[in-house]
């Protein structure tokens, strides 16, 4: 075996060393009639490197690249340019095998990348503070969620119609275990988001409002008004964003009173890889948050002869030293991911990103004039950045699925993302970046025109 | 050369990525791409919300860019540098090849949410993935969305708490043993349950008395970590499940450490009827700085119904199918004559691909008869190192018989004031990355070790001549550990100054100092 | 422009510093009359990362890849399964942005591996000294009897008939300005090359006897005879080898006798990449040969501390200190290649390299079988190790076009070889390795027997 | 920790390769590849000539080679840890595009014999950057096989000299300038002719009057290096090439430092016959370790019929051909209604494919503007280097007017013994790969600094600062650069040792001084 340095001359002299006879000696304390006396039956046995990537090359095969199709799905992952650095620098082998830096004297390259994350993160999302990184965007959502009922020691959720209904299941999910109380219910198919309608719901037992932007359909609007009114109500503000580099074109969340800003980094760095590992990310505008924050945080300090360094800190919140009091009971972050992040971000820097962010919103308003042209087809939004929702006079999970034929990804439809309700089975959410081209666009276009009928 | 903060090298002004649109390429005429429409033929869809203010993200060329990355990786340890002996927190050998095939663009360029007709392959490796860990572990089912192994935990809990409410069985009480992950309690907690602590015997294992005298109808669920912190197997564990079980309660297994037995003994086999396996640890998976991870969860028949959307199911004509919220019910019933009772779902989309693609790969390469060989190599690996060391450092269970994958000492007898943290640090001179330090907290000063199966014995002697070197130190009370590292990126660092005064984001100095003059910086 | 770190306030603080006004200041040695006012016209300008690669991609699928096809082709060049681990280590900064190793304190990482290949190389050619890599075997096999002149001071240079035409061809170019005296020819089409032929060719004046094992038609024999007929006649035998994976399962060159061992090294570690960069060997049996070596050469010292290191040694031979007296003009080796050469083979090993040619054989041995079986299709060969010539009883070139219409590559044609030689027209090599599965010899024997009508 | 040779930690018995057949990979058993067929069944076809001996190549597992070959790599100085200022040998970023697109199956891993129909993309390629070469140039023809910067200057002269004989004109002479690369004389002298320098003006430049002196009916060309190794532009190349041409001669052109001027001036437009050009210097293709090069030569008119085979032409319909020996006479009559004199092949197959997909991508990167921006900021650079250091160092030719991409500095005023080595070793301390040293040859210990594009300012303020620093110590006599450098992995080599006793490839010890007994290892 390629992976396994011993010989049978090492081991047994190994064997030797330790005063056994036979490998199954330092088995003992499984008991015999569990122990497997050889491998197990009915499965493969090992094979060559050949081997093996042609299967897996067969397998990959199977699937439709989104490089080979005319591609607009979003809906929380978005397609974008990543430039070859990022995947050279995290294929190095002292970020790629490095463990979690928990000896941060032969740790600094990763601890000095997470605290530059930190900080481009904290930037991005006009925060005070970010942490090193989550799971990914729905399990931060929760995250914040938890950590809202933690501060305000409340247990009602008030959940925007329009954030992701997976992002939604999530925290529902979680919430029933914690005994929280969810409000949540369907988008309205306006072209603004029912902010009036949400602000309603806030109470005085609300723990947080939890608001997605931009929404699930791709529209966006100043967030001020809602955040006074839960701040008014003792509620915080928790603002969801799957699409990062929206950030680069339109007002940071916490410019506008967010009190907890999460999302996804996915667009940044990280690629579509059909829904994970994605990279959570999730920060605070008051630094006086900070210690009720989940995750690993990244703190500077100094080393013993005064240089400046970067360490894990206030781990008292974690659960490998509180145990059952931990804020969460969270381990592992994405550190790599994180990476492909930072590196990307720093490639971009502001120019880039606002440049990168006004290239998608520029080909996403060609397309949806050019969708809005076509009989039959409507654009719903009055706003948004680079995914909009088209309203179609026929059901559009059908119509995905067909144009999926001439290797046309068309979007997401909202039957897929809320099946059986009918009201919505119209809807298609088309998100459209820097990838997609022009031509990329008219295939669309005459696409949809040619299956309306 | 300090490396500086991309803050401080970088500026808003500067980028390492072009978005010019060259007029056409193709020299030969053939393809002549249009230019793009200017952005002012539309007009802007914003609503007003343009985001004003400067956002302060520093931005720098192509080789800056490399540079700085590439010069700051040079600080790390890495596993592709030397032997990695985190105990529990395995880090062996991440084969290339996976890496390869996670790129191949039918894995990597593949949206999570295209119809299922353009994705069978990516349905097919999930199930493929699902499979092999169903039969290595004598199993009957497996949640394969959990993101990381303490999300599996929670996955198990979750499954566990969902029967017993499909029952009307409202208990409280999950029993954890000392010598258990500390995810274990902290994940009974965040499920609603009350933890309480089972006391390990002097061995170091589970006290099965103890845990029987405990037993009762308020028992949820029992969490045991097998192969235990103390790198022992737990031997009464059927003992244990069968009561557990008697007892109307469930059997948590922290699978983190099934490297140490995967191909040697099955789990389902000893009647548990949860476990997470962490793909990274005992699969091989790349776990760079801290993540990501991926911990899918087998159950037991009786758990498997209960487990999250979404999950992927081979019918009879070999059609790999996605079972979301929407046709879990029909999907079910149709397929399997049963109901699904999930309790949710834990996360969006479909779990770590991309860590799925590198388990499978791994996998295939070893096949069922190299797998056992990692189990036995990672065990013989361990027992070497345990015993050409227990002369010059307290072993403390070196009596209760070989261990597992890891190797577990204490600081008993060290000289001075001399501790766990100062040997560790007398490692890193060595050339070494330290152990796991005082973990499990049942040693006083535990210092655990986990070689794994990717270490050679050329370099298993080398790190044992360094360990044997510094643990004399040790003992002898050489004060010149107080002081290690000497020899690393960084001196010892000030933890403690970190979390009093934290600085957890960079913010521009406030006053800066001056720019150098022109004749300052050149000299003249 | 992203590959250029300096900003437009960079170029105006320097301009400052210098003491000029404008950048056209630093080229007042161009004549004005030369000099471009601006970008050359008619050349597009700068472009995007991602337009780029969309770009070079489309051109790349306009080739059919190997992987897609099921591949026979080798003369001279031969597709082998390269582990991934290759790939990863020469995209190390450290060694694929290290230029050569002027400075050996900090080039310790490139030496020491030269010297590693250096032995490599040596013992499977078994012999004594080998150099740090040239271009390919081809520019080697020049090189080689060039040296031959250098040892002996003759002029007659004998090439075997059945010596890859492209290798005769580069050596009676560059022998047309030297003045050396070529006798070559074409292969006879026996099952054995005609070695008693060639042993009559050599003469007194003769410098270097040059012969090729495995030949071009694959065939193998036992070169003792040659050797000790040149050796007779003070000339040299230059063995060319253009399979190195043959010599995991034939005699090393060196064992019988030859004197300079030159190839092709691009089997191990390198790939097919359509011709280039490949990488030439060089091995002497002999040390006293050493200083007639052309190319870089890397050697074992010790530093000021005594400790063990390398350095590019034997230096006056080279071109920077000889100028027009050196061996050789050559300036640049293929050190990349030679590092994924000796890294494979370190993956490899002995035993590796062993099984690796036994599995070639077997399945050269299968298709031959398989081949041979067809009417029309006979086996030339009496020995070989992985590739063969069958003879047909048609045109082999336009065979090869043809089924390279249904994705079979059926190997390389003598036609193509040897053009406007109707003795050879119906020869086809054809190479199998270990990349072949027996599903693809299949396709081969089917897809021949249909078309040999 | 010192790394051993591969020979020290590997034997002949163990392997990093799998070669295992699987019975199956696949669990659904969808697809059941057949077990190969034994070897048995099939007679051995090597003719008895089997490997009898052992070949004693060492083996290393994968974990192990990973960690061999990256340790090594550590101890390597690169351009993506720092400045690379070796003059006339320019390092600078390698984009990582170029590796991403080098890698693409359509280009890797396609053989240089397919037939054609299967080869047009590679094709067009290799046409693209021809295209590309001719323009930037100003040239005629270009010949794309030479396989480095001196293969291509060989081409160069051989495209002369076949051009010479056609006419029948035996001329036995080139005129190589003092400032000429070492490579020139080598190749003139390779091609049979007999070489004569001409020296240098005061300005570090041809001599323009001894060069027209010398001109005569026996001089079959000039081979001059412009931008030359002083790093100055021959502001007179026109009028040598006037001059040449009217002697009946031609002009070689090194174009090795092209990166200079690319976009800026066109060698065609000053009457060049024939230039190489090193992909991997311009166009920045790798060259770790010291290769692989690409060296394309463009040709004027008059030399274009003799250049080398084979060749890429697109037609009018717009397809690529290959053109060999096969048919490059037909091909040239029935497409140019010319004849090809082509004066025969220099390498196997086609040049370096892999260097041309990295370059065409460089360039379309670039563009023609970047381009020319690439040349402003390398001779920008330079010069600010220039004028940095010119008070500390002695500049011979800083009153010449400005450099172009290199800047030269000598030893003069160096106190003690100290000698441009010294100083070269003390860069290494200060974190700096040194410059090129002792060359050009008419600088008494020359130091020529090449900084390239690809720097920031900030990079270069380091650089100069650690110069100076330097440069002080050296001019001040400070004994301690005798011994730089300190800080390396290595202290300075004995470089005579390697040449009088020269050890070229690893022997096993004689008497190998015995094993280490189990005791001794373990310390037991």
């Amino acid at each position: 075996m390629r992976y396994l340095p011993l010989t049978d001359s090492d081991r047994g002299d190994m064997l030797a060393t330790i005063g056994v006879s036979d490998i199954d000696d330092l088995f003992v304390d499984v008991p015999a009639e569990a122990r497997l006396s050889g491998p197990i039956e009915g499965l493969p046995t090992h094979a060559s490197e050949m081997a093996v990537e042609k299967h897996m090359r067969r397998l990959s095969k199977k699937n439709l690249a989104a490089a080979d199709a005319a591609f607009f799905c979003g809906a929380g992952a978005y397609r974008h340019h990543v430039p070859a650095t990022v995947d050279h620098i995290i294929q190095r082998g002292e970020f790629l095998t490095a463990y979690t830096p928990y000896q941060p004297e032969i740790a600094q390259g990763t601890l000095q990348m997470l605290f530059e994350f930190q900080s481009q993160v904290a930037k991005l999302y006009g925060c005070a503070v970010a942490n090193a990184s989550m799971y990914d965007g729905s399990t931060a959502c929760w995250e914040a969620v938890a950590m809202a009922g933690r501060v305000t020691k409340k247990k009602r959720v008030v959940l925007s119609g329009a954030l992701h209904p997976h992002y939604a299941e999530v925290v529902k999910t979680m919430a029933k275990f914690t005994e929280d109380e969810i409000a949540g219910g369907l988008p309205s198919m306006q072209g603004s988001p029912d902010d009036a309608g949400l602000i309603e719901r806030i109470d005085e037992n609300t723990s947080c409002v939890v608001v997605q932007y931009p929404d699930i359909l791709g529209r966006i609007s100043d967030l001020t008004e809602i955040a006074d009114a839960a701040h008014k109500k003792g509620a915080l503000l928790i603002v969801v964003n799957t699409e990062p580099v929206a950030l680069g074109a339109i007002k940071a969340p916490g410019e506008m009173g967010a009190d907890i800003v999460v999302g996804e980094g996915q667009s940044i760095g990280v690629g579509l890889q059909f829904g994970g590992p994605y990279l959570g990310l999730f920060a605070v505008r008051d630094p006086k948050h900070v210690r009720q924050m989940p995750g690993r945080l990244c703190g500077e300090t100094v080393d013993a002869e005064g240089k400046r360094g970067f360490v894990l800190t206030l781990s008292t919140r974690e659960q490998h030293i509180r145990r059952e009091k931990a804020t969460s009971n969270i381990c592992t972050n994405s550190g790599l991911c994180a990476l492909a992040f930072s590196v990307h971000m720093t490639l971009l820097g502001e120019k880039g990103l606002r440049t990168l962010a006004a290239e998608n919103h520029r080909l996403a308003c060609l397309a949806a004039d050019k969708l809005d042209a076509i009989p039959g087809v409507r654009v719903l939004n009055d706003a948004f950045f680079n995914e909009f929702t088209v309203v179609l006079e026929r059901d559009a999970r059908e119509l995905v699925r067909d144009l999926a034929e001439d290797d046309i990804l068309a979007g997401v439809s909202l039957g897929r993302l809320f099946p059986h309700e009918e009201a919505l089975s119209g809807g298609l959410l088309v998100a459209v970046t820097e990838t997609a081209s022009e031509e990329d666009i008219d295939a669309l276009c005459s696409a949809i025109s040619e299956n309306m009928a | 050369l300090e490396e500086p903060l991309i803050f401080e090298i970088g500026d808003s002004e500067t980028t390492g990525v072009d978005f010019a649109f060259a007029s056409r390429l193709d020299l030969a005429g053939v393809e002549q791409p249009k230019q793009p429409t200017a952005a002012s033929e539309h007009r802007s869809r914003l609503g007003g919300l343009d985001r004003a203010e400067k956002i302060e993200l520093p931005g720098l060329s192509e080789p800056e860019t490399v540079r700085h990355y590439t010069r700051l990786s040079r600080q790390n340890y890495a596993i592709d540098l030397g032997l990695f002996p985190l105990g529990s927190c395995t880090m062996k050998h991440n084969p290339r090849l996976n890496e390869k095939v996670a790129r191949l663009p039918g894995f990597a360029d593949v949206h999570p949410l295209q119809p299922v007709s353009t994705v069978r392959g990516a349905l097919e490796v999930i199930n493929e993935l699902a499979f092999w860990l169903i039969e290595l572990t004598g199993m009957h089912g497996v949640a394969m969305s959990p993101k990381a192994g303490a999300h599996g935990e929670l996955c198990g809990i979750l499954c566990i708490r969902a029967a017993l409410e499909a029952r009307g069985d409202a208990r409280e009480v999950v029993l954890v043993p000392e010598s258990a992950h500390g995810t274990n309690p902290a994940t009974a907690a965040f499920a609603g349950y009350r933890v309480e602590d089972i006391p390990a015997n002097a061995d170091g294992r589970v006290d099965l008395e103890a845990l029987k005298a405990r037993l009762g109808p308020d028992v949820a669920a029992v969490m045991i970590t097998n192969p235990n912190t103390c790198g022992l197997f737990e031997p009464d564990m059927k003992a244990i499940s069968d009561a557990v079980h008697e007892a109307g309660g469930f059997v948590y297994c922290d699978g983190a450490n099934f490297n140490a037995i995967v191909g040697k003994v099955r789990p389902g086999d000893l009647g548990v009827d949860a476990m997470h396996i962490n793909l990274h640890k005992t699969f091989s998976t790349p776990h760079g700085g801290g993540g990501p991870g991926s911990g899918p969860v087998v159950l037991s028949e009786a758990l498997s119904p209960f487990a999250p959307l979404p999950y992927t199911a081979r019918t009879d004509d070999g059609t790999v199918h996605l079972v979301e919220e929407e046709d879990a019910e029909s999907f079910a019933q149709e397929h399997y004559g049963t109901t699904m009772q999930s309790f949710g779902r834990m996360t969006a989309f479909h779990g770590q691909m991309g860590m799925f693609t590198r388990a499978l790969t791994y996998i295939l390469s070893h096949g069922a008869d190299g797998l056992k060989q990692v189990a036995e190599d990672a065990v013989l690996n361990a027992n070497y190192v345990l015993r050409s060391c227990e002369d010059v450092l307290h072993a403390p269970f070196a009596k209760s018989g070989p261990c597992m994958h890891e190797a577990l000492f204490g600081d008993k007898g060290f000289g001075g004031e001399l501790t766990t943290l100062d040997l560790a640090k007398g490692m890193i001179d060595e050339g070494f990355h330290p152990m796991t330090m005082y973990f499990p907290l049942v040693v006083h000063g535990a210092m655990l070790i986990e070689p794994t199966e990717t270490e050679s014995k050329a370099s298993l002697d080398q790190f044992i001549a360094a360990l044997r070197h510094v643990s004399s130190r040790a003992m002898d009370g050489d004060e010149g550990l107080k002081s290690a590292p000497y020899y690393a990126p960084r001196r010892r660092l000030d933890e403690t100054q970190a979390a009093r005064k934290p600085v957890l984001a960079w913010e521009e100095p406030e006053a800066p100092s001056g720019t150098p003059t022109q004749s300052e910086r050149g000299g003249r």
